[in-house]
């Protein structure tokens, strides 16, 4: 039976930082600190505070809807680096 | 409406999840966590939630949550409800369900209405069984193709939450991941009646509807500039929500062929066709008026 | 027999590449076999595939554990799985591992032939391009595969790429 | 206190004096008479349980899985199309280890639609991981109830008791029914409970080997059940089977529920005329009772209220792969077909001497 | 024509060449590719079929039943929970005695969800009346499509055609499709047609001995199959079993569906060892192929990829329940557990050696 | 609407049936009979009508019938219909099924109807589970007592019609056995209509409801005299109909009290409960008006 | 399979005449041959012609339907005997 | 083992009245079953239930098909059933039939008192008064049985016509 419970993890899908073609590179000095980019980030892998926002690389899907929601153009998307 | 400021921050849905990348059903979970928190106690039929939820012995949701029979999940949560109430227990049943879900378990859906059980449904409709690949379902978008209606779809959308309005939920609302805070606005509402509150969510799929990840939230309102999907929320009276009140103005809306044409599974319609869908818009806008 | 597998992203056309080079194979008069990852993956996430290619008919259905050849979709993958096997295939400019190594650059391929969805650019053509050079199959085969996939613009596209990675993959031991 | 009930009060006294906590049902002939004598005792306030009006078989199994999710004990009945209406929770149910218990008044598949008795609907449980007892009377299907929520409870498997539609469910005879239970009914902890602030996932996609370990697991405590019914501390003994006159016995019949009754007259009569006839008779079927089955060395015939097309008697086949001795099957009284005493007097002596056929009538 | 085709695609390759003339259907993984391909077919004229959408499985077989009484040759596919959610319906056509086709994509079912090959869905179809097929691969899934249609009119039953999901629902693989069938599958007379104009009532109430009959009338014409598998006419001969090395063999391995495949491969690496090992593959599970079973005299391993909770695997149970020799079963790869050509030759080994436990792995 | 006189004699329901004295049911399939004569072509789900239909080899009803499962009934004839059309047969699929078949199959009569299929769905609705002995359905009266709901139905009756409306059927009437030139005139009407039609047939049940047998058409009168059930049409709009129009005005109808106190299984309403009932009423004609 | 097809014929449930505890009588002098009678008649057991109405008594089940419906009271129902 | 076979019409009571019999027979210290008719009877066709009485437990629970004692509840049910039994209890004013016939007018018992239901007399309690006496139970184990049964007014309805009935029935026998 226990194997058949399951108990919240981050990465349930594995680092699904490597899913990404693009990813989404933050240029603070254009934030206006409006959250947007937190709300509908559906990976939440975005966390915001005074300072800014950060994204965590290592789970971001690279799907692009932060960029696109920013209304400030602080986000921008980039092809990824084969590495 | 509660700032985004003020939202709470806490992660109900964890990163890494395995979600398509853009995936509209997280959104909404998301907006599920910010609301109800660890009241929020989750039934999910069989959809793409089954494999968003995680992975062996790692969930991607903070929630307590049952993985339920695809026809099921109301039933299920009639039986939970009751075990809260009688134990004394702080829990919502939430009954997080695909479109897909509603289509086979119509009539629990209709049952647990009817009784009035105390849960909150959500209906993310993402207009078409993804999970299995993508085939039609009742809800899915008129003329649209999928794999079981590869000439496009020829049956109108049903048009679930008017159904469920006439079956007397205690509250009923059309929402839409592409205006979290309205869905979030109306999950607050939800949090506060009792009895049987059912939330139908527009939630535009990327794989599903052919458009890319990026574009979720700005296709879903498309759909709501367009006219195509109104929100709306019964909770006594009928009411257009904000989002959508400009568009009552047919002149306002944003041609209906803009919302057509991102979209890949729209990609064989003619004109006309789109002309056709743009009259049964005024329609369904005159219905709710 | 030649047991093959296939490791690519959700979305690369692993899957594909494994049917259109069991369609190629029997189209060189052999007997082969596709079998994707049996799994519930979402686009994105690491899937195997395999195909088996042989003289006479094949009847076993599992999975394979020991390939003899591993075609490797994204370098990526490479941080993910350790991978061993006598032959490698992989999309990438250099050989990136040790062993007898096939690579080439298939997605750059993909991407000037405009062969994206979703971001991604879908190798699977000119990856099954590169591996049916290594299997020893010929061009015709293998376009004529691609021919029955897929149709019209789509499939001039794809054997164009085929036949670019058919051409340009090289070979580096190691 | 002796009393006459028909074997679904019985089945219903049995649910009120396990102290149930959540019923969902829907009705169906002939199990109706329990679901609307417990709807009555919970509306009177004799039971303090939620009774639910679902929409289905399908939802009754539903909710009473979202119930005892959620710690509840908790009851459903049904019978022939309504289980196979539920069919799919039915494994469900099984499969996430809630000891839920269930009456299934056993009828006949249709078409034609037919009301009468079979034992075809509850047999397909037999793959499931339900504990399946089967009744002979009114009385046993109160104790196998109440045994039954004990059990499922140790075991963490739902339990399944069958009673004979109209021969049990609608038969009125003198039950003795149990004043108290005094603790023979202890809350027990379940593998999990589905409630806030717990937040676990249970059910998703894991590896392969989960399903395969849960099926072991399951198959493990199916094993217990025999030992547990033998020592459930309950007032009348019980075990998996009964053993009937099985002394000196040349002949063995095998078989399961109401009628029986009948074969025990029936053998009574051939024991007289000095066939040294006796019977084993199923009280479960899961687990099968295979060790009683084992160690018999002498004819047995078994007889199938039940059919399996393009195989033969149900029990007849399972009993066969395990019995060291010959068995000889027989099918009988299908769609509720009524075979009594007389029949089975005839049945047993052609049985003897070796003229039996397949098929009765 | 040799061509390239998953399972899933040789079944829709077949449905096409019989000419269905309604398929309803319900996607559920990893049937869903049949239930698309034929939508496609239909959508392009290639096959005259209509092809309805429906809310549910259950659904689904109703509208086949249906579209069956009304008179026409009519498809559906589905897996697991699918087959769970329209069980009643599956009895209601069997005992109608419509000629209806199914195949079943055959998955463990849940909790927890799990998308993998088992074949415990199948067989639950196997008190039902359905003629139930096993195919090891994408050729045998087509030809056993067709066939059963054939066969399925012929004897008014329906007929179920197992696939091992993913195994051969997914896995391409050369299969020699034929261009056309020259009268192969004539139209035949129903034992009714529910039309205007001709007022019959079918399946109303009725004698307890009609269900009687009609289990019986179904038993016997369940006994033609062998019969008519055998003469079928078709492009390629075929029998309830296959024989594999059975020749000379002291063992014989008894089991079902892909794997058998991966078995093959494993007797032919011991026969070169000198093991004197064979197999006899159930193609067919309904009718079972008694006289295949009885008339071994070796020892037997049945290999089940099934389970019953409380009783074992299930074809070892009823090949137990028949044959004369010594019979061993174990119980493997449930979930989709993978168990290939490696595990075989140990498992068959160990057999040999008499050291084989009931589980693998 | 078609003189009395005119109306076909031919019998379709045959003397000597196993129905109680005084059956709504059997008066709907006699309707059913004079209307359609031999193109009906009955699917009858598990309820009473399994029984009247007939016992062995004597059928009741002069219509080919398929008997099938409860839950079944529209996804049946969505079989049949398309064997009709393709052998060129004239005949139409009828559905007629109880209330209680409304609720474990509704998901298959919403289905069938967001596909528009080719069918006449009856509701033959006697507010409960009859064949199984009264318990309670979606559609039984709000505080009626059955076997369970020995108190009172505590939940409203479900508006069928009302939801198959927002269902978008071609087709949707409701009826009544009181008024059988009302239900025939809509079978006329469905007859000449392709695609889903929808009736919701009102048929008090003397032994369930608690009235004599002599008076079953009196109470089904009375339901619609006092404007508890209201008899309306949509073909492609909605129109009260004739018997029921008098009744908009409040105050031409009859006192409630006196339909409810004419019913055993009201026997337990106060009069408070009455007069909710009222208010009730009273919304239901302004939610169609 | 025989077995569970049945044909169209009176009396399935059989002599339902005997069902009865109150037997309509006819009164034809009274009768405006309406046929609102035949047409409420659950049992199919009235008959019209120009001459007025006939009740098959070997089903009618005397369920009292006819005569309430009669506005002319036509039809009036007495007290079964007991035979 | 006494086996009663009861004919009566649906809506008469049969089958109550076979269960209020049971219950009087535990009353007597006896062992009793009732059986309905297993059937899917309308109200108004004509219904079958069975009682056992034993003085030892009763395991069988097959229906009666050589009744000792027959119950007929109807005078018509003669014209439509072949009575054979070597006791029989009818509800008429005369014997109707050959025998050892136990008379009694119950359906004049329940009209009087009112029990009437649906234009049907319930002469259920009153033919149970009836056979109580052919069987030799006291009145008072049948009180109490029916007292279990009913309750209010409906009880002492249904006492008074059982004891009517117990004390009116009369014994024939040609
Ligand atoms: C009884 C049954 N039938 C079919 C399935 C297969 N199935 C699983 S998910 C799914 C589609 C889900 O569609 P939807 O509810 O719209 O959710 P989505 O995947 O779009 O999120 C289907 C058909 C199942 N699990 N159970
Ligand atoms: C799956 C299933 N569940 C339950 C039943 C039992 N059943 C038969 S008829 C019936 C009630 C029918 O009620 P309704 O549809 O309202 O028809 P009515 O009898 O009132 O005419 C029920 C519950 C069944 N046949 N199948
Ligand atoms: S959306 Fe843009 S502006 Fe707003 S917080 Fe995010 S990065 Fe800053
Ligand atoms: S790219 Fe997508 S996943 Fe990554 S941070 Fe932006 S919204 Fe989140
Ligand atoms: S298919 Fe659509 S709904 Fe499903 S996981 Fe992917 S993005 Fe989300
Ligand atoms: S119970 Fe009511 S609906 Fe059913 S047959 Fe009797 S009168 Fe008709
Ligand atoms: S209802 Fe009265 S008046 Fe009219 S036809 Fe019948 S008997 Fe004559
Ligand atoms: S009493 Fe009833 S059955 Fe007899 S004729 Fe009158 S309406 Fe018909
Ligand atoms: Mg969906
Ligand atoms: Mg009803």
């Amino acid at each position: 039976m226990e194997c058949m419970i399951a108990k919240p993890s981050k990465g349930a899908a594995g680092k699904t930082g490597l899913w990404r073609t693009f990813k989404p590179i933050y240029h603070p000095e254009r934030c206006n600190l409006c959250q947007l980019c937190w709300l509908y980030c559906p990976e939440n892998v975005i966390d915001v505070s005074e300072d800014g926002i950060t994204i965590d690389y290592e789970y971001c899907k690279g799907c692009g809807i932060c960029a696109k929601i920013c209304v400030k153009n602080a986000i921008e998307m980039v092809r990824e680096e084969e590495t | 409406m509660v700032a985004i400021k003020d939202l709470s921050k806490e992660k109900f849905v964890l990163p890494g999840t395995t979600a398509c990348q853009g995936c509209p059903h997280v959104l909404g979970l998301k907006a599920l966590g910010m609301v109800l928190g660890d009241r929020a106690v989750l039934v999910v039929p069989a959809g793409c939630t089954t494999i968003i939820a995680g992975l062996k012995d790692r969930a991607s949701l903070k929630f307590p949550l049952l993985h339920v029979p695809f026809a099921s999940g109301p039933a299920v949560a009639t039986g939970l409800s009751s075990a809260f109430k009688r134990l004394g227990k702080y829990g919502i049943p939430v009954v997080w369900m695909g479109d897909g879900a509603s289509d086979i378990g119509f009539a629990t859906l209709s049952g647990a209405c009817i009784r009035k059980d105390d849960m909150i449904v959500i209906v993310s409709d993402n207009e078409a069984y993804m999970n299995t690949g993508i085939q039609a379902s009742g809800t899915t978008f008129w003329k649209a193709k999928t794999t079981t209606s590869p000439a496009g779809k020829k049956e109108e959308k049903k048009d679930l939450a008017l159904i469920m309005l006439m079956h007397r939920a205690d509250y009923v609302a059309t929402a839409s991941v592409g205006y979290l805070q309205d869905f979030i606005s109306k999950l607050e509402r939800a949090k506060e009646i009792e009895g049987f509150r059912f939330i139908h969510l527009h939630s535009p799929c990327p794989p599903g509807w052919g458009f890319d990840s990026s574009e979720t939230v700005e296709i879903a309102r498309m759909a709501v500039k367009c006219g195509a999907w109104i929100l709306w929320e019964f909770d006594g009276e009928l009411k257009i929500s904000a989002p959508s009140r400009p568009y009552a103005d047919k002149s306002k809306r944003l041609p209906l062929k803009e919302y057509i044409r991102a979209q890949r599974r729209f990609r064989h319609l003619s004109d006309e066709d789109i002309k056709e869908i743009e009259k049964k818009i005024d329609e369904q806008w005159k219905a709710l008026k | 027999m030649l047991e093959v597998m296939i490791l690519s992203f959700g979305g690369q056309g692993g899957v594909t590449a494994a049917r259109i080079l069991a369609i190629a194979a029997l189209n060189e008069g052999k007997f082969a076999q596709a079998i994707p990852q049996f799994g519930a993956e979402r686009r994105g996430a690491l899937v195997r595939s395999y195909l088996r290619i042989s003289d006479r008919p094949i009847r076993r259905h599992s999975s394979i554990k020991d390939p003899d050849v591993v075609a490797i979709f994204s370098e990526k993958i490479l941080g993910i799985v350790d991978v061993s096997a006598e032959t490698v295939v992989i999309n990438s400019k250099e050989p990136k591992i040790k062993g007898r190594v096939y690579y080439v650059d298939a997605s750059s391929i993909a991407l000037d032939l405009g062969l994206i969805s979703a971001g991604w650019p879908i190798v699977n053509t000119a990856m099954a391009g590169a591996m049916a050079r290594v299997f020893g199959f010929s061009i015709e085969s293998l376009k004529k595969a691609i021919g029955e996939t897929f149709s019209g613009k789509l499939a001039e596209l794809n054997v164009k790429a085929a036949e670019k990675a058919y051409r340009e993959v090289k070979e580096w031991n190691a | 206190m002796r009393k006459i009930l028909t074997g679904n009060y019985a089945v219903a006294e049995a649910v009120k004096l396990a102290d149930v906590e959540f019923i969902a049902a829907y009705p169906i002939t002939p199990q109706t008479t329990i679901v609307e004598r417990l709807a009555e005792m919970v509306e009177r306030g004799e039971l303090n349980a939620e009774f639910v009006r679902v929409e289905s078989e399908h939802s009754a199994l539903a909710a009473v899985y979202g119930a005892s999710a959620g710690g509840l004990r908790a009851f459903t009945a049904t019978s022939s199309h309504g289980l196979l209406y539920m069919y799919e929770m039915c494994w469900w149910v099984a499969n996430s280890r809630l000891p839920v218990v269930m009456a299934v008044v056993t009828r006949t598949i249709g078409p034609p639609w037919n009301i009468h008795t079979e034992h075809t609907d509850i047999l397909t449980l037999r793959d499931t991981g339900w504990i399946i007892a089967m009744s002979e009377n009114a009385q046993e299907a109160l104790d196998l109830t109440l045994l039954g929520f004990k059990i499922a409870e140790q075991v963490n498997l739902p339990f399944a008791i069958g009673l004979d539609g109209f021969q049990v469910s609608h038969t009125a005879e003198v039950v003795d029914v149990p004043e108290s239970l005094d603790g023979f009914l202890p809350k027990r902890e379940r593998f999990f409970v589905i409630e806030p602030g717990n937040p676990i996932t249970v059910g998703g996609l894991t590896e392969n080997e989960c399903s395969m370990t849960i099926r072991k697991e399951m198959a493990k405590d199916m094993e217990r059940v025999g030992e547990l019914v033998r020592n459930s501390g309950y007032v009348r003994d019980y075990d998996l089977v009964e053993e009937y006159r099985m002394e000196d016995a040349e002949y063995v019949v095998i078989s399961m529920g109401a009628w029986c009754g009948d074969m025990k007259d029936a053998i009574d009569i051939l024991r007289e005329k000095g066939v040294q006839i006796g019977m084993l008779r199923l009280r479960f079927v899961r687990p099968f009772p295979k060790e009683f089955v084992e160690k018999l060395d002498c004819k047995v015939l078994v007889v199938d209220r039940n059919y399996s097309v393009g195989l033969g008697g149900i029990i007849a086949t399972e009993v066969k792969s395990i019995a060291n001795c010959d068995v000889h099957g027989i099918v009988a009284g299908l769609g509720g077909v009524d075979v009594g005493v007389d029949d089975f007097v005839s049945m047993f002596r052609k049985f003897v001497r070796g003229e039996l056929k397949g098929w009765w009538p």
